[in-house]
C-alpha cells in the first residue's frame, strides 16, 4: 500500500512494509522507519519512534484528504493524492481560477454586499462585508471586474472558504 | 442576602462568577442568546432563560430583556461580568428603579468615569495625576493648535466618549494638527455619536499598569496592588502579570493611594481598576477607570489571595470589607495568557468553529478559566476569548517556565488558536527580562511570526501519521464499499441467482 | 547537573514528576508496562521505554529493568515517585553502584526507617516521642504477656516489617494476647516472610497527623509544616488538609522540631514525611518515616508554596537547601481530595473500565492533579487513584465550600467513582466542625452511605432523557434495518424483480 | 411513541407527544412535560425544564437498553422494556436462575480456580479467586451445590459480570 502525499510544498511517496498491531514498518521517500503508532482518543495519536514519544493531532476536512496536523511545535497542512484528488484538481484549474472568486477564510456573516450580478467594478472597491466575532472585514476586488454572479445574501451565515462572489 | 444572582453575561466569565455563587450558597441565573443554548453558562447554572437572538444588541445588550430575565427568576441581583452592560449607567440605574441589586458601581460612578474628560477634571479635583493636557473639550481648530503647542509635541488626539482605540489620533509635527483633530472628530462622531475631542500629551514608551480596587458601600476603600498590562496587540491585552517587573515598593505604594483616591472621587462602591499610563522612568498618570471586574482579575486573586467575585457580591449585600490594607500582601508571581480563537498565522483573523478535542493543562500553580468543551462551537457573534490560564509561580522566573510547560500540554484542535503565539512570547527574550513596553509585540514582531523549524523527524511522523489514519479510514468504510458492491450485483442478481445461496 | 530523568512510576505521579522536570528543562524518560502503552505518562513524556508485561512485579516492581531503561536512555537520575520502588532500599543502592542518582534517600535511611523496631529504637535515641511499647521484637510468649501487662491494655501487636494494616492486631483484653500474637505473627510471616512482631500502646481516638520535611545532603533540614491525614478507610488515606484542624502553634513548632529531628537521625536526604499519632489531648508519638514523596504532598505545596519536586531534584543535583526554616509560613487553607475508580455502594470494589466522558474542574483555587482521558481505559493491574483535587481557601470554611464547588463539577462516566462519598464527607458535620480523628469513616458511616434522596422531578427527567437517547438512537440504526429488509428483498429478488426499478 | 421504561423498581410509561428540534412535549405516567433537550456531548444532554438547567450523562450498556443515568445528585439504573427485552427476560427466567452462575460485578483477572467440572461443593466453599486492581475476592458458593460447568481458565482476563462458572 503506498500513497502520495503533500506537506510544506514536498511531495512524498509513503508505503507501509509491514503492520502488525501498533508497530508498523513504513517507508518515507525510501527512509525506513520503525514506529510504535496508536490513537489513543479521537483524532490524537501517540507515536514512538526510537524511544521518543510523539504526541500527533489530526483534523480532518470534510473530504477526507486533507489534514492538519499538529505536532509538538509546528502545525502542518497535510494533503493525500489518490487519483481521484489528481483528477479533481486537474479539473479545477481548468474550470474555476481562484482569482475568479471572493470567498472569507472564516465562517460569519454577510454584512452587506455593495454590488449586484452584472455590476463593473474597479481595483480595490470594496464587494462585500462579511462580519466574524466583533470585526468586519470588507473584501475588496483587485482588478477591474465584472460581478458574474452573487451566491449569498446579506444577513447569510457562510462557512470558511465558501464561494460568496463569482467575478470575472 | 442575596440569594439568587442573575449573570447577565455568557463565556468563561459567566462560568467564573456562578463558580463563586456557588460556593456561598447562591443559586445562579443563566441568560442565553439563540446561539447560546449550548454554552457551558447554560448548562452550569441552576436556571436559563432566553433572551433573543444572537447578535448581543438582540440579546445580551438589550436591558428590557435582562431586567425581564431577572424579574421572571426571582433573582436579587445582576452581576453583570466584563464587556456588554457591565458599563452601562443606564442598566445600573434601572436597577435601582426596579429594586434589583446592580453588582457593580452607581450610575453616576459608571458616567463620571465613561466620559474622559470629566474623569479627568475629577482626578484633578482629587489630586491624582493626569496627562499634561486638556480638561475642556476643544472648541475651535484655532485653541486646538494653541492647545498642542502649549502641551508640546507630540501629542494624542482622544475623543472624550472613546475607547478601544477609535477617535484617537497621534500628532508628531505641527503641519499634522488639523488633519489629526478632523479626523478623530469624525471617527468619534460616527462611533459615538459625539465629536467632543480633547488632547493629552503623548507618553513615548508607556507601561499599561493598573491597579485593582475594592470599595464598600461605607466609605472604606482598598487597593490591591498592580496588574502590568502592556502587552498589546493593537490596544487588546494579549497577558498580564503581576507584581510589575518595573515596579518599586515605593512607586507602588504611591500609586495604590491615588487608585484609592481616585475611587473615592467618585463614591466608588465594589471591585474596579485604576488604569495608569507609566514611562520608563515611572512617571505615572491617571488614564481612565473600568468601573468592573476586569479580564485579567485572576492574577489579583492568586496573587493577594482573595476572591473578588465574592467580595462584590459581599458588598453589593451591604457589608464591610473583609480586609484592610494592611493585611493584604502579594505573594509571589501571577501571569494570565488569554488564549483566543485567532489565526496568529493569518492575521489574527477570528477563528469560530467546532472544538475537536482538548486537553487541559493540570497540576502545581495552574488556574485555568475557561468555557468551550468538545464538540462545542464557538459562535461568530461574539468576542473569540476561549480561556484564560493563570499561572502562579514563587518567582517570576518559575512562572514563565510553569506558563510554557501548561501551553506545552494545552491542546485544542478543530480551531485556530493563539497557543503557539504565547509560547512565542514566553520566549522572547524582551518578555524574559522584564524589560518591555506597549511597543512590545511591534517590538519584537519579526521574532514572535518566525515559525519553530520543523524538529528532527517531525514531517516525517506527520507523514506517517495521516498516512495511516487515511488508511485506518478506509478500512473502515470497506463495508459500505463492499455494500456498494451488492447494490451491483443485484442488479445482475436474476443472472447470477443460480450460483448464490439464497 | 541532571539533564534526564527516568520516573519510574506511572499514573498521575509520574506526570506530576514530569511537570516539573519540563519547567526545569530536564528530559523525562518514562518507563511502561504493556497495559500501559497508552497511559498518559508515557504520552507526556519526552522518551518512553516499555519494560514488561503488565503485572508490577514484571515491570514496575523489576529493577533490574529500570536500570536497564535508565542505562538505554542515558538517563542521570532516577526519580521513584509513590509506592512501587520508592522504599526499596535495594533501587538505591543498586543506584549508587551504578552511577546513577536515586531521587530519594540513602539505602540506609530507608532500611532503618523500613523496619519499625530499628526505627523506634533511633526515633528513642534521637529524643523523639513514640508510642509507649517495647523497643525489642517479642521473643517468647511469656514475654508478650508480661510486656503487654505492662504497657497497658489495650494494645496493638505489629509486624516489624509491616505496612498498609497487615500483621496487626488490636487487643483489648489480657485473655485476647495469646491468640492475637499468633495470629499477627502468623501474617507477617506470610506477608513479609518475617514473623517478628512488637507491642504498642494503643492509642483510642487517634489522629494522623504528618509532618513534610526536606533535607540536603549538607545536613540542612527544615519541616514544611503538617499534614492531617485522619480521614481513612481501612488504613488508607482519603482526604487530607492543612493546617491541621486541631493543630495550635505550639504543639505545631514542637512537632516540627522532632521531626526535623528524626530525619537527621538517619542522615536523610531529600523529602521525606514524619507521621506520627496524635491523641485528642494533643499528645503526640512518632508513628513511622515515610521515605519518599507522599500521595497528598500537594496540599503542603499549595499552602507553603515550594515546588516539592524541584526540591527533589536540587538535592538530588547537591544543591543546598533553597529555603529556611523561618522563611516558611502556612498561607491560608489547601484540602485533597481523591479521586478513586472505586463503586461505593458496592463496598468500594475497584471499578477499571473505560472512561466515557470526563469535566474536570477549574477555576479559582482548584489544582487538579489526574493522568485518565476520555477514552482510556483504566487498567486492572494497578492502583485505582484517578486522580487528586486540591483546593485552596483562604480559611478552613471556603476551603470545604469550594471543595464541594468542585467536585459538583467534576464528572466522570463510564466507570464508578468514589466523588458523590467525598462530596457526602464534606457535608458531613463532624468534618465541617474539624472533630474528626480515624474513626470518622467508621462513625459516620450511616451518614456517609445514604443515598441522596431524589430531588424534584430528577428521576422524571432521568426517565425522559433515557427515552429520548434510546429514540434518537433507533433513528440513527434504522438505515441498518432497512439495509436489513433488503437482504430480505434480495431473497425474493427473483419473485418480486418485475416490481422493482432495478 | 411509548415505551415502558424502568427505575428504581417503578415501571413507567412515557410518551413523546410532539417534537420541535430541542423542544419536546413527553407524557411520563401521564404527566406532561414540556422540555427543551439537547446532546451537548458524547452521552451528555442538557436539559432545560421550567427554566431549570438540569445536566444528563448516559452510560449505555451493550445491549443499548440499560443506561446509567447521572443526573444532580443521584446516580439511576435505568432500562427500556421493549418487546425484545420482555421475551428475553421470560426466556431467562425459564433457563437460568441467577443463582445458578457465579461472576464478578468487576473487570479483572482470575487468579485461581479451586474446583473443577462435577465437584460437589459445600455453602461458604469458596469457588474461584478474582484479582481486580491490587485487591483479591474470592466468591463462595451459599448453598451446598455442584461445579457443572467452568467458563474461565486461571490468568483468564474476565468482563464485569460475566459468567465464570456455572452451578446447580
Amino acid at each position: 500500500m503506498a500513497l502520495e502525499i503533500n506537506i510544506n510544498n514536498r511531495k512524498a511517496n509513503v508505503e507501509l512494509l509491514n503492520k502488525d498491531n501498533n508497530k508498523i514498518k513504513v517507508s518515507v521517500d525510501g527512509k525506513i522507519y520503525d514506529i510504535d503508532l496508536v490513537m489513543v482518543e479521537n483524532g490524537v495519536y501517540s507515536i514512538l519512534y526510537k524511544n521518543k514519544s510523539y504526541n500527533v493531532e489530526l483534523t480532518q476536512n470534510k473530504s477526507g484528504k486533507k489534514y492538519i496536523v499538529n505536532t509538538l511545535y509546528n502545525s502542518y497542512d497535510v494533503e493525500i493524492i489518490d487519483a481521484e484528488s489528481k483528477y479533481l484538481k486537474s479539473r479545477q484549474k481548468e474550470h474555476i481560477d481562484e482569482e475568479d472568486t471572493i470567498s472569507s477564510p472564516m465562517p460569519g456573516k454577510v454584512v452587506k454586499i455593495l454590488v449586484k450580478t452584472g455590476d463593473k467594478v474597479k481595483a480595490g472597491d470594496t464587494v462585500i462585508i462579511i462580519s466574524a466575532m466583533k470585526m468586519e472585514s470588507e473584501y475588496k476586488v483587485k482588478k477591474d471586474r465584472l460581478i458574474k454572479n452573487i451566491l449569498v445574501k446579506e444577513g447569510d451565515k457562510i462557512d470558511g472558504n465558501q464561494t460568496l462572489i463569482v467575478i470575472e | 442576602m442575596i440569594k439568587k444572582v442573575l449573570v447577565a453575561n455568557r463565556g468563561e466569565i459567566a462560568i467564573r462568577v456562578m463558580r463563586s455563587c456557588r460556593e456561598i450558597g447562591i443559586t445562579s441565573v443563566a441568560v442565553y442568546s439563540e446561539a447560546d443554548r449550548t454554552s457551558m453558562h447554560v448548562r452550569y447554572a441552576d436556571e436559563a432563560y432566553y433572551i433573543g437572538t444572537s447578535p448581543s444588541n438582540e440579546s445580551y445588550l438589550v436591558i428590557e430583556k435582562i431586567i425581564d430575565a431577572a424579574k421572571r427568576s426571582g433573582a436579587e441581583a445582576i452581576h453583570p461580568g466584563y464587556g456588554f452592560l457591565s458599563e452601562n449607567a443606564e442598566l445600573s440605574d434601572r436597577c435601582k428603579k426596579e429594586g434589583i441589586i446592580f453588582i457593580g458601581p452607581s450610575a453616576n460612578a459608571i458616567s463620571t468615569m465613561g466620559d474622559k474628560i470629566t474623569a479627568r477634571k475629577t482626578m484633578i479635583k482629587a489630586g491624582v495625576p493626569v496627562i499634561p493636557g486638556t480638561t475642556e473639550k476643544i472648541s475651535t481648530e484655532k485653541k486646538a493648535i494653541e492647545t498642542v503647542k502649549e502641551i508640546g509635541l507630540p501629542v494624542m488626539i482622544k475623543a472624550s466618549a472613546g475607547g478601544g482605540g477609535k477617535g484617537m489620533r497621534l500628532v508628531k509635527k505641527e503641519n499634522e494638527i488639523l488633519g489629526a483633530l478632523r479626523a478623530a472628530k469624525s471617527e468619534a462622531l460616527s462611533a459615538f455619536g459625539d465629536d467632543t475631542v480633547y488632547v493629552e500629551k503623548y507618553i513615548e514608551s508607556p507601561h499599561h499598569i493598573e491597579f485593582q480596587i475594592l470599595a464598600d458601600k461605607y466609605g472604606n476603600t482598598i487597593h490591591l496592588f498592580e496588574r502590568e498590562c502592556s502587552v498589546q496587540r493593537r490596544h487588546q491585552k494579549v497577558i498580564e502579570e503581576t507584581p510589575s517587573p518595573i515596579m518599586t515598593s515605593k512607586v507602588r505604594e504611591e500609586m495604590g493611594k491615588y487608585a484609592v483616591a481616585a475611587a473615592k472621587a467618585v463614591n466608588y462602591e465594589g471591585a474596579g481598576t485604576i488604569e495608569f499610563i507609566v514611562d520608563d522612568k515611572l512617571n505615572y498618570y491617571f488614564l481612565e477607570m473600568n468601573t468592573r471586574l476586569q479580564v485579567e482579575h485572576p492574577i489579583t486573586e492568586r496573587v493577594v489571595g482573595i476572591d473578588l467575585v465574592k467580595e462584590q457580591i459581599n458588598i453589593a449585600n451591604g457589608m464591610k470589607l473583609s480586609y484592610k490594607q494592611d493585611e493584604l500582601k502579594q505573594n509571589g508571581h501571577a501571569i494570565e495568557c488569554r488564549i483566543y480563537a485567532e489565526d496568529p498565522d493569518n492575521n489574527f483573523l477570528p477563528s469560530p468553529g467546532i472544538i475537536k478535542h482538548i486537553t487541559e493543562p493540570l497540576g502545581l500553580g495552574v488556574r485555568h478559566d475557561g468555557y468551550v468543551y468538545e464538540g462545542y462551537e464557538i459562535p461568530i457573534y461574539y468576542d473569540p476569548l476561549i480561556s484564560k490560564l493563570i499561572i502562579w509561580g514563587k518567582t517570576r522566573d518559575e512562572t514563565i517556565k510553569r506558563m510554557k510547560r501548561a501551553l506545552y500540554a494545552y491542546k485544542i484542535t478543530g480551531i485556530k488558536t493563539t497557543i503557539k503565539f504565547l509560547e512565542k512570547i514566553m520566549n522572547t527574550p524582551d518578555f524574559i527580562k522584564g524589560k518591555y513596553n506597549t511597543h512590545f509585540i511591534e517590538n519584537n514582531f519579526n521574532f514572535l511570526m518566525t515559525e519553530q523549524k520543523s524538529v528532527g523527524d517531525c514531517e516525517d511522523i506527520a507523514i506517517i501519521t495521516v498516512f495511516m489514519d487515511y488508511m485506518n479510514n478506509l478500512e473502515k468504510i470497506r463495508p459500505k464499499i463492499s455494500s456498494e458492491l451488492q447494490v451491483n450485483n443485484w442488479k445482475s442478481c436474476g443472472r447470477k441467482k443460480s450460483l448464490m445461496r439464497l
